[in-house]
């Protein structure tokens, strides 16, 4: 798959960029393994792949954020190092972060010369930033006050003058990292006509995203990671979104999950124009209404960051939102004291959060500690009025870690001693034995090897037929496939739509993820 | 997977750190023109060979123990409590109100009435800066510094105005009645005709002490409460997923860890100069941090890191009565040792970390 | 006491008083500076123990201790300085400053051109009113229309060592319009008397001759002998006389300093007044109110 | 309170305030680079005690001042090598170079001097002596101004003209410099730095060592002009002042100059009067001495404005978890 379509050496130039054999480890997480990756000047590279492939650990490298374990960097053809990103911006790098790295109560001018001043007083690399603002504003139209705080300013607005930074010191390689996850449509497509310019300047370009739509608009080629590794590498032009859909998300071996077809009871959950605002003011769920009923599986399909986390955490009671929700007919808290993980345990909603190690788990508790977090104050858990049974704790514990196959069955590990497999079974082993009317999933198998995909898959649809309800968020698209009864598809805060597995397909999903409605397209 | 086994991190980590802090000490003892090992000897002498030694150090111990298990309680929940200095002056306040006060009929009453006066004191001198962290966010850290000297001077004033003897010079309030007054390690041990601990101030208190490390460990280990404590201060993400309350947490913790630095007035205030003093604390709050960063928060260490350093203070002393070393030696020791347990820890564990990866590694092979 | 072993005053005039005693007789003395309170007693019992025979100590903050350990210590004799401490054992020495007061605010009235002078005291405890009342007596008695500018340095045990604080008061003292200042403040004293040297003015030292310090600018001292009464204590050794003992101008316990540093200060008119009421109070001819006998000070 | 009582509250507001000056300037420096400080209080006494021993040793202050100086700045380099190079807690290791200072200063004062852990007096050229500005005598009959000159702003120590001199420059040096906005960069956000390509240590380092300096100053001002030789923990709180000015300051230069005026002036009355009668309510002086910090609590509450620390003060710059 990978050789052939792979862009073909230019015999006159030398690409802008050679990566080989990069690899990088964070401790024991290998976040990159053995990278190769090549980039024709003056044209625009997407590199996709899931959270947490090492996208951005990989360009980190190439601008010298972090310093690879082992690998080359050629710039046009010449072997590079780059030990840090000043020797990355002389080598006329600039990149965008995912995360902006400005300081918030600066100006724009004052982030602008950061590390790029001219000589030890402020006043004349202000005056000259300022001129060449202006004429750098006329060129591309980005519009920006050079006097305003960045924090008064939007995200977008932000995000121009990470790339003004860029441009300011002159980068001939621009390197952008989820540049879209933070702008609106109109935003976006602005982007895109600045980068169409950079382009046809000659400057070289390399964006990071999850959305195919964005692809398929603006590069020349692709890359795809997965698991730190590099899948495919392949001309734009030469490839479909329903391809690249499927090799970012798709596996070699695709599970079968046997189930019986579901027998949907009452409904359980309904959420009516549900609306949460985050800690920067931006709107993250734009109104969702749904329903889940008991005995069937609501998948959740979307790309992270539209919204689904912030779905789950409102439902699991971690943060405060407008709107109605009901479980069983009786409407809860969304604000307030009683809105809290304990309040919605009592009201029988069990959550499987989507970040076990700093959500579901005290990484630094024993095995049998985290199995009763968030239940610790069950009657059944305590000796008397004062203490908790610590030894019948820990037996219980012991039996629950045998019933879900965690290895080792040790209650007396601490979580992080097991592997993330073995942690999310830990989990579920808590919030499932816990026989709740609903529970809430997040990217149950994220990171986790397929014999363990495997039996949670099981655990889930156990808890299905018992006649409870189920709502599932995951961005593993055969996942909500293979689990789902009904699958809704979050895009930017809202459901593009409702679907049932028996009448749709991987491409179809894969569209309406990326904000694509293929029946009005 | 953990980088090195728990031992080496709650036992071989602070040994190390508390060797460096001890070769430094002994080359500052050097410098000065004394002899380490004489002085070290003449410590131990001091200290450990005499009933009245052990009868001192045992009275600094307690002081210790309170502090120390106040300031690590509040760790478990992450909240660095440098507070116990100002909240156990008001600990003295409320025992010596409790004790001049009320007419106790028995000491074995009027420890248990002290005892709550004292905690109640210190746990409301610690509210303040709990409630300013929990709701406002303000730094615990600063603000207990500033209820420290704050505390300095209600006192002063209390004393100095209020609550001074009539016709005394010295600004403490007249002695505390008889019944009042507890049962010091001599009245408890000595027999007839071999006289133990003669003169020395350990009192009954120190079982109180030893009472509280038993139950902080019960509270942290065995309690809801403890278990929410400490899930808040591991992860607090993970307590909000668990719906466990920051403020309730936050508040909560600092008001135990107030208390059981109040409660330390119990054994200086009530138990030694039976009134109350101007410095009644004598910086046995700022102890606590070494004693605590020493004893990695756990009762047991504590109990031994406020030995230790119940150790220091009474060979200090008798240091500077024998010998020309004045008794700050023990405050440059305290702050090597609080240097190298607490902040320079990593410059042990790293390379510790490395060592074991590397033996696991050759292991494996 | 508090307020540090070298703070040229109270402390080191028990000090030289110590080492007179030992260079005379080749004894060895034992000595321990004490910070703080809880340490008084645990140094107390262990010179005891170690046999140490007599222990003097000075300051009225060992009274409270030493009535607990001396009946512990039977066969220890112990001299206490500036308090009253009953028991069999113990020799209770105490000075009557109000009368060495008295003769050095007589000399400050008649050094003063201002008619201005000032006293600055340490710690606000009776003892050291007991200080400025003398002082202001000695004052009046010259020049009944001079204003004496008083001012306490704390409340506190701090009061004895805080030489900032002393310099500051001086400072408003001066800006007030003194021109001699009398400080009785132990360590705090150091700051009062640079100050009026920097600025230019007198200043009366207090419990050991202090005129050396700043030659020129210091017009006397109010000198307490503790030194002599450490080294009486001392040389008795074990036969330590116990009970009260007053020490005033009659028996040469309290005096005024007159050396070859301020001699160009003090004319011949001053020292024969003094002197004059020097004997006149030795005599008992001349009664100096003493504000601790009924803590109040008819001259204010 | 005549004019010349309030022109000489005045004069001593400034002496007491300069300490107080240098040392919320050190912090100012230091947290602005997000290197929390607590152990202000520790450099000063370090310093104080060190420019007065070594002032007495060689009679000469300006020695005085450069051992005070070396020694508040190796007290510098150990929390830097505390929180920078091994990240570790910053609020421990401010702790502990406090304590540090308490016990060494007495013990080598003692193993030096044998004076009961203070210094002899300093006397000459040992000490910073006040200087008269030109004309200070001869104007000092102009009505007002005449005494303004000649009692509140002249007849100073250097340090304390210098204390005043380091406001503007700091205010300089940090806004109107690149070593300034680079600075301030990484206490806000060291991420921006480290990704514009200059060193997030190095930076810390120097903010480190500048706070090192001036508390250097304020000590040897405390130990060599305010008074005239070390004493036992002579810097009396004024560390922790220090802090709370800052806080109260809101970690600007120009409002740490006012903050510091006025708890010096708080000093000053506390010092002068024991207690303040206000027509039958008595403000006693244990308060005024504890208003600074109560001031700060409530500035800390949020009550009075905000005050918000640079966002990445007291974290250590750690990029791979
Ligand atoms: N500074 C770091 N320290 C430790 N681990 C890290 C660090 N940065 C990233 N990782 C880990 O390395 C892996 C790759 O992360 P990276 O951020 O490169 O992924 P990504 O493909 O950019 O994902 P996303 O789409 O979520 O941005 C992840 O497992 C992540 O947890
Ligand atoms: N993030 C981590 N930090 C520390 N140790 C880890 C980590 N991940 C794995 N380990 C250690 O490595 C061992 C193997 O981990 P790994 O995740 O490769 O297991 P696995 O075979 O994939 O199991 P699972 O199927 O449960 O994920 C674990 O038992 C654990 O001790
Ligand atoms: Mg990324
Ligand atoms: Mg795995």
């Amino acid at each position: 798959m990978q050789g052939g379509r792979v862009t073909e050496r230019r015999a006159t130039a030398a690409p802008a960029i050679e990566l080989r054999g990069i690899s990088k480890a964070f401790g024991p997480v290998q976040a990159n393994k053995d990278i190769s990756i090549r980039v024709m000047p003056g044209t625009i590279h997407g590199i996709i792949g899931e959270n947490g492939a090492g996208k951005s650990t990989l360009m980190s490298i190439l601008y010298g954020f972090y310093k690879a374990d082992a690998g080359e960097i050629f710039i046009n053809g010449q072997k590079t190092q780059i030990p840090d990103s000043q020797a990355a911006i002389r080598a006329g790098i600039g990149m965008v972060f995912q995360h902006f790295k400005l300081v918030q109560n600066f100006t724009v001018l004052e982030n602008i010369i950061l590390g790029a001043e001219d000589g030890g007083l402020l006043k004349p690399s202000l005056a000259k930033a300022r001129k060449s603002l202006i004429a750098l504003e006329k060129e591309y139209g980005l519009k920006v006050d050079p006097d305003a705080l960045i924090e008064e300013i939007g995200v977008g607005k932000q995000q121009r003058v990470e790339i003004l930074k860029a441009l300011y010191r002159q980068a001939e390689i621009l390197i952008l990292d989820e540049p879209t996850g933070v702008l609106t449509p109109a935003e976006a497509d602005q982007l895109f006509r600045i980068l169409a310019r950079l382009k046809a300047e000659g400057k070289t370009i390399i964006l990071i995203t999850h959305k195919l739509r964005e692809i398929m608009e603006i590069t020349d080629t692709v890359s795809v990671m997965r698991r730190g590794e590099m899948t495919a590498t392949v001309k734009t032009s030469q490839t479909s979104p329903e391809e690249l859909a499927e090799l970012m998300v798709g596996r070699k071996v695709l599970l079968r999950v046997d189930k019986a077809p579901a027998k949907p009871g009452a409904e359980v959950l309904l959420v009516d124009d549900l609306r949460v605002t985050d800690e920067d003011g931006v709107e993250r769920l734009k109104g969702i209404s749904l329903k889940v009923r008991a005995g069937e599986i609501l998948g959740v399909a979307g790309v992270a960051g539209n919204g689904q986390s912030e779905l789950l955490e409102v439902l699991g009671g971690m943060r405060p939102a407008t709107g109605q929700v009901s479980i069983k007919g009786e409407s809860i808290d969304l604000t307030g004291k009683r809105s809290d993980g304990q309040s919605r345990r009592s009201r029988g909603i069990a959550h499987v959060p989507e970040d076990r190690q700093h959500e579901g788990l005290i990484m630094d508790f024993a095995a049998w500690e985290n199995l009763i977090f968030g239940y610790h104050h069950d009657p059944e858990y305590q000796a008397n009025r004062l203490l908790m049974d610590n030894s019948d704790v820990t037996q219980l514990a012991a039996r629950k870690m045998e019933r879900f196959d965690v290895r080792p069955p040790n209650p007396r590990l601490t979580a992080k001693s097991f592997s993330g497999g073995n942690q999310q079974k830990l989990v579920l082993a808590r919030e499932i034995e816990r026989n709740p009317d609903l529970l809430l999933v997040g990217q149950p198998t994220r990171g986790v090897d397929i014999g363990a995909i495997e039996f949670i898959h099981k655990q889930i649809i156990a808890l299905r037929d018992a006649g409870k309800a189920i709502l599932l968020v995951s961005v593993e698209l055969d996942e909500i496939m293979s689990l789902s009864d009904r699958i809704a598809v979050m895009f930017d805060g809202r459901i593009m739509g409702e679907r049932l597995p028996s009448q749709t397909d991987q491409t179809e999903l894969g569209l309406l993820m990326a904000g694509i409605d293929p029946d009005t397209d | 997977m953990e980088k090195m086994p728990k031992w080496a991190d709650a036992v071989l980590v602070p040994l190390l750190s508390l060797l460096m802090a001890a070769i430094l000490s002994a080359i500052v003892i050097f410098a000065i023109g004394e002899d380490p090992v004489a002085a070290f000897k003449l410590m131990v002498d001091g200290a450990l060979m005499r009933s009245a030694g052990w009868g001192y150090t045992l009275y600094y111990a307690t002081n210790f123990i309170f502090t120390g298990l106040a300031v690590s309680v509040a760790f478990h929940a992450r909240l660095f409590n440098i507070g116990g200095e100002g909240q156990a002056m008001l600990g003295g306040l409320g025992v010596a109100l409790v004790c001049l006060y009320i007419p106790w009929p028995h000491w074995t009453l009027a420890i248990i009435g002290a005892s709550i006066g004292g905690a109640i004191f210190g746990a409301a001198w610690a509210f303040a800066p709990a409630y300013l962290q929990a709701k406002r966010g303000s730094h615990v850290v600063i603000t207990t510094i500033m209820f420290n000297y704050i505390a300095y001077s209600v006192l002063n004033y209390l004393l100095v105005n209020v609550l001074i003897a009539k016709g005394s010079m010295d600004p403490a309030t007249p002695k505390f009645p008889e019944a009042t007054h507890l049962p010091t390690f001599r009245d408890m041990f000595s027999t007839a005709d071999t006289i133990l601990f003669r003169g020395s101030p350990a009192n009954v208190s120190f079982f109180l002490a030893l009472f509280a490390c038993v139950f902080v460990w019960l509270l942290i280990w065995r309690t809801r409460l403890g278990y929410e404590i400490r899930a808040f201060g591991h992860s607090d993400t993970a307590a909000n997923y668990a719906g466990i309350s920051a403020v309730r947490i936050t508040i909560v913790t600092m008001l135990i860890s107030g208390a059981l630095a109040g409660l330390m007035a119990v054994n200086t205030t009530q138990g030694e100069a039976e009134r109350l003093i101007l410095n009644p604390t004598e910086g046995a709050g700022f102890i606590g941090i070494a004693v605590a960063l020493m004893g990695r928060n756990h009762p047991v260490g504590v109990f031994i890191a406020a030995l230790l350093f119940g150790f220091l203070y009474q060979g200090g002393a008798e240091l500077a009565l024998w010998t020309n070393i004045p008794r700050e030696l023990i405050v440059v020791i305290q702050a090597l040792v609080i240097l190298f347990t607490g902040a320079l820890d990593n410059m042990v564990r790293m390379p510790l970390e490395r060592l074991f990866l590397a033996f696991r590694r050759k292991e494996a092979r | 006491d508090l307020g540090g072993k070298f703070d040229k005053s109270f402390n080191e005039a028990a000090f030289g008083g110590a080492q007179r005693w030992a260079e005379e007789s080749g004894g060895a003395f034992r000595e321990i500076e004490l910070q703080s309170e809880a340490q008084r007693e645990q140094a107390l019992r262990r010179f005891a123990e170690a046999g140490s025979n007599p222990i003097v100590m000075t300051g009225f903050a060992f009274g409270n201790v030493l009535s607990e350990v001396a009946p512990d210590y039977p066969d220890t004799k112990f001299a206490i300085i500036d308090m009253v401490v009953d028991a069999p054992n113990v020799r209770s020495v105490v000075f009557n400053e109000h009368e060495g007061s008295y003769l050095v605010g007589m000399m400050a009235a008649m050094a003063s051109k201002s008619g201005t002078v000032g006293f600055i005291g340490g710690m606000d405890i009776p003892l050291i009113r007991k200080f400025a009342c003398g002082y202001v007596q000695g004052v009046k008695a010259v020049n009944p229309d001079a204003t004496v500018i008083q001012n306490m340095t704390g409340t506190t045990p701090a009061a004895w060592n805080d030489p900032v604080k002393g310099s500051e008061l001086t400072k408003a003292q001066i800006g007030q319009g003194a021109d001699v200042v009398y400080a009785a403040a132990g360590g705090t004293g150091v700051g009062v008397l640079q100050t009026t040297a920097d600025e230019g003015i007198l200043s009366i030292g207090v419990d050991s001759n202090q005129n050396y310090l700043h030659p020129g600018k210091v017009l006397t001292s109010m000198m307490k002998r503790v030194d002599n009464a450490v080294y009486e204590a001392m040389k008795s050794g074990t036969d330590l006389e116990t009970g009260i003992n007053v020490m005033g101008i009659a028996n040469g316990g309290i005096d005024y300093a007159l050396d070859e540093h301020n001699a160009a200060l003090v004319d011949e008119a001053m020292k024969a007044a003094v002197d004059a009421a020097k004997a006149k109070i030795a005599s008992g001819e001349l009664q100096v109110h003493d504000y601790m006998s009924d803590n109040s000070c008819p001259a204010e | 309170m005549d004019f010349t009582t309030l022109l000489l509250v005045l004069d001593s507001t400034v002496r007491l305030a300069t300490p107080l000056l240098l040392a919320c300037l050190a912090g100012l420096f230091s947290e602005r680079a997000g290197i929390f400080d607590i152990g202000l209080e520790g450099k000063m006494l370090m310093a104080a005690f060190f420019s007065a021993a070594v002032a007495y040793a060689t009679g000469n202050v300006w020695l005085g001042l450069l051992a005070g100086i070396a020694s508040s700045m190796a007290l510098s380099a150990i929390h830097g090598l505390a929180s920078i190079t091994f990240r570790g807690n910053q609020l421990i290791s401010g702790v502990a170079i406090n304590f540090l200072a308490a016990g060494v200063t007495v013990v080598v004062a003692q193993s030096w001097f044998r004076q009961g852990g203070r210094t002899p007096s300093l006397e000459g050229a040992s000490r910073f002596n006040p200087i008269e500005l030109p004309l200070a005598e001869s104007l000092s009959g102009v009505p007002l101004l005449g005494p303004i000159y000649h009692e509140l702003v002249s007849g100073h120590t250097v340090p304390v003209y210098a204390a005043f001199a380091a406001v503007p420059l700091t205010w300089w040096i940090l806004f109107r410099t690149r070593f300034g906005l680079r600075l301030r960069a990484v206490g806000e956000n060291p991420e921006s730095v480290d990704t514009a390509g200059v060193s997030v240590i190095g930076l810390r380092f120097a903010a480190v060592a500048i706070a090192g300096l001036l508390c250097g100053i304020a000590g040897a001002y405390l130990g060599t002009a305010l008074q005239a030789g070390f004493v036992k923990d002579m810097t009396a709180g004024r560390g922790f002042i220090a802090l709370a000015a800052l806080i109260f300051s809101k970690w600007r230069p120009w409002h740490a100059l006012y903050a510091t005026l006025l708890f010096g002036l708080l000093q000053a009355i506390a010092v002068r009067f024991q207690n303040i009668d206000l027509g039958g309510f008595v403000i006693p002086v244990q308060f005024m001495e504890a208003l600074p910090y109560i001031l700060t609590v409530v500035i800390l509450a949020g009550f009075v404005g905000k005050a918000i620390p640079p966002r990445a003060g007291g974290e250590p710059y750690v990029k791979e978890r």
